[in-house]
């Protein structure tokens, strides 16, 4: 049997019952190997559920510094019998699977073309371990001491790492290293070690992650510390997987970074709602009164929150929202991602609404974006909704390190403080006086006399006054409208790339591909693959919505343009068919929606089908959910 | 249209301590019906911002949807006011509070606004306790949809049409009271000599201030039968007097020893409330909640100030905000800088 | 001054204040035109007041049997000093102006292309009756009575009207009549009588229209007889305009056709929920439950439905729901019309969502659609749209009368029975055996030990087990759109007529148009102006979301094509971007959302600009509001 | 997951009444921690089912989300179940109740899905008296989203991350008797006696009878210093003992005067409540929400039967709904026909 071989390149994956503190260490073993400077991606595949249900961990490790999922697995860690059987076959020719041996491998399950390690992962810690909880969970930390001797990682960084994670709990160190030990004695002993996938920190081609001094963190983490540089004051939610950690996040932030030295009293407000509708609302309150505000949801609370978003859109009202998508609807998935509120979020409320999206597609962005946003809604007066997902926000991406500027300066956009509103002799809230289509505020106790309206929906003209006229209604609309052009120029660019060189290409066709949010990193992977079979494909990363113009002018420079993303309907394509003007034929869609991260295979698969097939529109292959 | 078209005042306008007159506390004309009870209530809340000396600016006027949720329009109309979203009124107010919380914020609604679509946020408003006075105007239907029954409609009231209510109707001063509201009163949109000191004294108090005001719907629910009519709510009336006294201003009025009851706000000001039975201590929820069901049993409307808890807290005490708004800090009070920034990375490596 | 001429052809305006009793003498003017036998359609046009604000009722008579708005008003009746500047500048040319001369006419209103003719209204309420209330009320009914006379109203029709208006009150009939006269003489004396614009029932080119004794009522009382006709057992539902009349209906014919005769007890369930999640709430509990169940409601009601919306077509769960649309957002204005809810109601909920939409154009379809709305919500177990507007809901429309085949059986779709559940040896709920994406339902109750499963969004398998699996995930989608797929041959077809001849067209290009709902009879009336002009221009109209292939077809036949709709963002035009595969340079947007209907003339004149125009791209002209 | 594992039971189960063995009211097997109070009350639910010997396919099982509101997967498995929407549970139960008045509703929520987002629908259900049991399994947390403090969570209680909550918890318990519920009772998940015969009785009831369980939730609310841990329920507990003698069986226990009050439901069962204090009625309002104020004040945990109108008329009741099933109606019932339709086309020339 050929043995799959691969150094710093290569899959390796979990398989857990979740409350067994598998979590823990399976992120130590991944930290460890980004300690040693190699370029790794672990991904949490969790149940919606507290204890009990099987859960996996997948750690990819690439040494073109790839951080997005490649697809199939290479070496499966399985301590759970319940789903053994799966997680055995899923393995790939070749590859490698490590399991409690405490109990023998049903015969049915073994497979020849893969080599087993068995490890009586149960019997070992029985034996070591006197206190129950221990003995359960100090399993996963004897497995990572194993695949420290399988695939040589660095144990010393290990043993920090403990130290570390167990500082004021120092008694638990002993065990822990201990349990290390054990593992990877036992490997040394009864295993070829290292395996033919192996890492090795000397040889990387990905120096660039180096240099840059990448940190570990997830999207949701990032977006709080967003809000905290940002300015953002109230935060009001509503619990819910996968945006939770960022208001958690926030408050762990805040409560550190946003205390008044001299007082202890907090500039920030933390309101935890009663359900999204009202974090919408205290949201849209604080805004209306001036403060920067923000909520964190998923797709059941944007549902919730429409109605409020189409007052705020009419309104007028500053709103930041950040979106962590997960797999729809309600008593959906809620611990799985996809990409699929676009639509709901573009034009989230009844009546004519559009609202600025922008689509982070790294940590890094994630805290950028965060920021922006609240530049951006108090600029054009409108939600701004920030599209991150499960797969971002929950997750440890490796990612430049974030960066401040110290000369940045919060701009509140179009608001007429006292003295502006003793100059200004005629003033109206929604008159259009420079032609952006955006007005000038005013905020309440601003002027005694000045400057005081009454906020509505849409019944009203240029003076705010109450208004029923169709002559005014149309006024403000079209001005609305206006608006929205000028965001255009306001929101971040698409990304594009130089194209990659490619010797004798296989087809004339020019091609092109787009994406954004978590579908990227696979996305230029599956590129650089194709690329290698001789198809080149321009790239461009869609970063907002409104969308820029160089979008349209990429999609009319190539035949043919892959529209890659996460979701059933291809979202995504729809919004540019609607927004710009393209033959719907140019755009073809590539899908995962399987509720687990699309990977780099599944879209060259899916790009190779369609550049076979003869016509070029929307293919839908059943994506594969490894 | 109404007839209530406060532009038309006396020219020679007596000024209170600000030196605005009354007529600078008016809004726009009313377009309620002639005779609707929310006039009424429009113009206490104007007379009491007057005699209380607050400038019109300082106030925040919040709203839902309704006859009731237009109210806003026709009062201060020097104030911000925001016509939100039906029955969603209280969220909007407590992001408002404590987005800035030196000004004062009076939200207006309707029983429709409150007890039927706006019940669940109303009963989170109350638990956080946020610094607002929140007035009901309560006719016991939907006026601007025309005059189906709403949640506080009574049970066996008839309508317009000549139907009967099925259903009980939610008591929502009872409900402000057990849900712990710091200050809850019912009022009469007919009885401005209470009206206008409650509504003075709801502005000053430390906290969330519920006033349930009847306020009968002459277009849709003023009929024989109904029991939020003018006639109904005259004859079942049991109305114990209150009067306002704001800090530095010295007690005139007397009363008889034992049915008055005297209250002190955390700012000074004073409440003399005259109640129905010497034994009811307005500063306790039990003997609140027994009076009510009893004058609910009894068909009576109770109205005065029923609950008060002058040592209330609100919310910005509760999240310990800091003294200065929070909509006006800036960089130096919010941005940690690029310092604390290049730390956080090294944690995260 | 070339007056306006017109037998049977022209359009009158009423301008009145509201809550003071105009409404049903305007009503009175316009059943008496069409008791006549003289096509007729009048438009309420009121404020979301109560009482005191400026409403407008605009009747237009239409020989060809028109009913949609022409545009221009022909004879302007102006009872409303606060408007009276705007209303007698909205007269068009040689038209009439008619006013209440106890206050004479403002001298800088005058105009002399125009004909006035005062009538000291006032005046004479005041002197012929005493009672304040009568005073008010009866000046409406005077200036009938002068209407009467200057236009031919057949008198003795008006005063059948009353008496049957009066009926159980007859005391009120005599003053009423007299009233009348007062009018009618007062104009025969002093005014030339009739005017080139009047009514002869004589000369009739809309016999259709007769001798399918056309019926007068507005669609939201169809709606309703649908309801009660297709089976509905249980409305739930939350006051809102201009929703609210179709529950009102529903409750009026329920309590007297759906009372059981033994008993007196109720066939029927209403319930006035507290607020729209609720209601929908209760139509997705009852209709699971197997009851006919529905709910009508507006945007905001909507928004507030989208996540229960959602949940009920992961879940399969039908549901009826009938959106009269109103403009946008929350305190927007509630009493105007628009089409636009489309992509709010197609698109509703976070996920990957379609919905089944239905749009009828006249009270007929109301109640044909509604019927049909039940059968389609139960065939295909999804949640069912029906797309009105408060212009059809709320208005009286002539419509052919409704007709019932007693053949009629409900089809309550795939439901196993007992019996069908003890021959079924294997059963999962979400097995599609039959492979049109529909599966077998059962309802709670049915059977002691087999058919029982626990409803959830997504994560499920076909058997309805719990499943977290991706696989299980996709196939359940995938099989949601399947389903989808079946939906378009259930849905009811678009509509196409026969092309108008037109001797030497002006234009070779192959031009069409499309339209639905309430844009249909102006647009009908625009493409027969057109073809007049030398424009042949097909039509069809379309019924029903997913669309029938044959609107693929139809706008692939054709050069270019016109997309009439009542909103600012051509939303049906999106809509069909997004599901069928077009080039987008053929559909042109005409559109209005104004607020008031659109009318024949705005469509007319954006149809000719858009012909000269070079690019035949989105033309969006400033709408006409009168 | 749990070490409670309905399939795995004594082999000679007893049969009941209709010849059915527990272990036909089983569900699948529980997937929530080991411990979660949660699985008992699917225990006391599976147990009082089998002791009424009540069909389980004519039961239909309703939920929110939540921990919580997955137990009806953990019970009942002939039973149709329904995992609807977060907070809106009620609105479904009341849609399927009128649809077929055949069946027994059973409605299980948590306090998150309640008090919190669900206040409103929860308000609404009690006000129509809808014909249900209603169970809200209560850890004061939400469990499912790792354990923020729910609207129930008690003022000073400690989370686990050493954080104490700053707001009044809301009790549903004094909340549904105030609005009016038929049926109020509170429990502990660990008090399996006292828990089964209420279940049974709830079920028995005709209308809205709600019971408030207090059920710890082991991984995120049940440290030192959570008012709502098993220990300091245990320590607090002030239960008035129940037993439920279902119709047309005889009573055997007696217990001394006073302190027992029997209570008699509309189809003959018969309740017998042993109080804590004798001058406490179980049909008074004002008694139960005096007691709750009481017990809340002291910080103890009075669960029992707090309140029950055995009159009770409920929302079918109301509705006047036919007796037949609405959903078992077809065309004759239903249509009309053409003749009529042929009339009211006429009313419309
Ligand atoms: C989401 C939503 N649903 C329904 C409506 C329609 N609506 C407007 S006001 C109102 C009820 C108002 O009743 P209330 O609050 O008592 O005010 P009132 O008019 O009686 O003063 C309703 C149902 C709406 N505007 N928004
Ligand atoms: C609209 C919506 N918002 C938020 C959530 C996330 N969520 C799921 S369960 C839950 C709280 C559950 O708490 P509780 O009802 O007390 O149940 P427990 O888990 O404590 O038993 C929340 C906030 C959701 N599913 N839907
Ligand atoms: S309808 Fe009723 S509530 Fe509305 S303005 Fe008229 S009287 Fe007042
Ligand atoms: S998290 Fe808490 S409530 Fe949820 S199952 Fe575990 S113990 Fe029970
Ligand atoms: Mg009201
Ligand atoms: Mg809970």
């Amino acid at each position: 049997m050929k043995q799959l071989e691969g150094v710093n390149d290569f899959v390796v994956k979990f398989a857990n019952v979740n409350g067994t503190g598998s979590a823990s260490a399976n992120h130590l073993f991944a930290k460890a190997i980004f300690r040693m400077g190699v370029p790794v991606s672990p991904r949490n595949i969790f149940p919606s559920n507290i204890q009990g249900l099987p859960t996996w961990y997948e750690v990819r490790v690439s040494a073109k510094g790839y951080l997005g999922r490649r697809g199939g697995v290479d070496l499966m860690l399985c301590v759970n019998p319940q789903t053994m059987e799966d997680d055995i076959a899923s393995v790939g020719p070749g590859g490698y699977f490590v399991y409690d041996s405490t109990r023998p491998l049903a015969p049915h399950l073994k497979r020849d073309d893969i080599s087993c390690f068995g490890i009586p992962l149960t019997e070992m810690c029985m034996r070591e371990f006197k206190v129950a909880r221990l003995q359960q969970l100090l399993k996963n930390v004897v497995y990572v001491g194993a695949l420290a001797a399988l695939l040589d990682v660095d144990f010393s960084i290990l043993k920090d790492l403990l130290s570390d994670q167990f500082k004021g709990k120092e008694k638990l160190i002993s065990p822990n290293v201990h349990a290390l030990e054990m593992g990877y004695q036992f490997a040394k002993e009864n295993f070829p070690c290292p395996l033919p996938i192996r890492l090795d920190p000397s040889v990387i081609d990905a120096p660039h992650i180096r240099e840059s001094q990448h940190i570990l963190m997830n999207g949701n983490t990032a977006a709080a510390l967003g809000a905290i540089y940002g300015g953002a004051t109230v935060a009001a939610w509503y619990p819910i997987t996968p945006s939770t950690s960022v208001v958690d996040a926030f408050s762990k932030y805040a409560e550190r970074l946003r205390i008044d030295a001299g007082t202890g009293k907090r500039n920030f407000a933390i309101l935890q709602a009663e359900d999204e509708l009202a974090a919408m609302g205290i949201v849209v309150g604080a805004s209306w009164n001036g403060a920067r505000a923000f909520t964190a949801t998923s797709g059941p609370g944007l549902s919730l929150m429409s109605e409020f978003l189409g007052l705020a859109y009419f309104a007028e009202v500053p709103v930041v929202l950040i979106d962590v998508q997960r797999s729809g609807p309600s008593t959906g998935m809620p611990t799985r991602s996809q990409q699929s509120d676009i639509l709901a979020a573009a034009y989230a409320s009844h009546g004519d609404t559009k609202h600025v999206l922008l689509f982070p597609a790294t940590p890094r962005e994630c805290f950028d974006m965060t920021v922006q946003a609240f530049d951006l809604a108090e600029q054009l007066q409108t939600p701004v909704i920030m599209m991150s997902d499960l797969d971002l926000g929950m997750n440890d991406w490796m990612s430049p390190p974030l960066e401040w500027d110290d000369d940045y300066e919060m701009n509140r956009g179009k608001v007429l403080d006292k003295d502006a509103l003793d100059e200004a002799e005629t003033w109206g809230r929604y008159l259009d006086v420079d032609g952006d289509g955006i007005c000038y505020r005013t905020l309440p106790g601003t002027h005694p006399d000045k400057g005081a309206f009454f906020t509505r929906g849409s019944s009203k003209n240029g003076m705010a006054v109450y208004s029923e006229k169709g002559d005014d209604y149309v006024e403000n609309v079209d001005r609305l409208l206006r608006k929205f052009e000028t965001a255009k120029s306001y929101v971040p660019v698409p990304k594009v790339h130089d194209p990659i060189p490619v010797k004798k290409p296989k087809t004339k066709k020019k091609l092109g591909a787009l994406f954004f949010g978590t579908s990227a990193s696979p996305s230029y992977e599956a590129v650089e693959i194709l690329a290698e079979e001789g198809y080149p494909i321009d790239v461009m990363r869609i970063r907002a919505f409104p969308f820029h113009e160089s979008l349209d002018a990429f999609i009319h420079e190539h035949d043919t343009v892959f529209v890659i993303e996460q979701n059933r309907d291809g979202q995504m394509r729809q919004l540019i068919m609607n927004e710009c003007h393209i033959a719907p034929d140019k755009l073809t869609s590539v899908l995962n929606y399987s509720g687990t991260p699309i990977t780099a295979r599944t879209i060259a698969r899916q790009i190779r089908r369609a550049l076979n097939a003869t016509s070029a529109d929307v293919v839908k292959l059943h994506p594969e959910t490894a | 249209m109404s007839y209530y078209k406060p532009k038309f005042n006396h020219p020679k306008l007596p000024k209170n301590a600000l030196g605005y007159t009354v007529a600078d506390y008016d809004g726009s004309i009313s377009t309620l019906c002639a005779g609707c009870g929310h006039d009424s209530i429009s113009a206490a809340i104007r007379n009491a911002c007057f005699l209380s000396s607050i400038p019109p600016h300082r106030i925040a006027k919040l709203s839902g949807i309704g006859c009731s949720s237009k109210m806003p329009t026709y009062f201060l109309g020097r104030s911000h006011g925001f016509n939100s979203v039906h029955g969603r009124m209280p969220s909007v107010a407590t992001g408002a509070s404590v987005a800035n919380r030196d000004l004062i914020y009076l939200g207006v609604s309707g029983d429709g606004d409150t007890a039927s679509i706006g019940m669940g946020q109303f009963v989170h408003l109350i638990r956080r306790n946020v610094n607002m006075t929140y007035i009901v105007a309560n006719n016991g239907c939907y006026g601007l949809t025309k005059g189906q029954d709403s949640a506080t409609a009574d049970l066996g009231s008839f309508g317009k049409s000549g139907t009967q209510n099925p259903f009980e109707g939610i008591d929502l001063a009872s409900l402000a009271v057990l849900q712990g509201a710091s200050f809850v009163a019912r009022s009469f949109s007919g009885d401005k000599e209470q009206l206008e000191p409650l509504i003075r004294a709801a502005m000053a108090h430390r906290g969330f201030a519920f006033i349930d005001v009847v306020s009968p719907c002459v277009t849709f629910a003023n009929n024989v039968g109904s029991t939020k009519s003018y006639a109904a709510t005259r004859e079942n009336l049991e109305a114990m007097p209150v009067d306002f006294v704001p800090m530095r201003e010295e007690i005139r009025t007397q009363y008889k020893e034992g049915s008055t009851q005297t209250v002190t706000l955390h700012d000074g000001s004073i409440i003399n409330l005259h109640k129905a039975s010497t034994d009811y201590k307005a500063d306790s929820r039990e003997d609140a909640l027994v009076a009510l069901q009893a004058a609910d049993r009894s068909g009576k409307v109770l109205t005065g100030l029923l609950y008060l808890d002058p040592t209330s807290q609100d919310l910005n005490h509760t999240l310990e905000l800091a003294s200065k708004p929070l909509n006006s800090m800036g960089k130096d009070d919010l941005c940690p800088g690029s310092r604390v920034l290049k730390s956080i990375n090294e944690g995260l490596r």
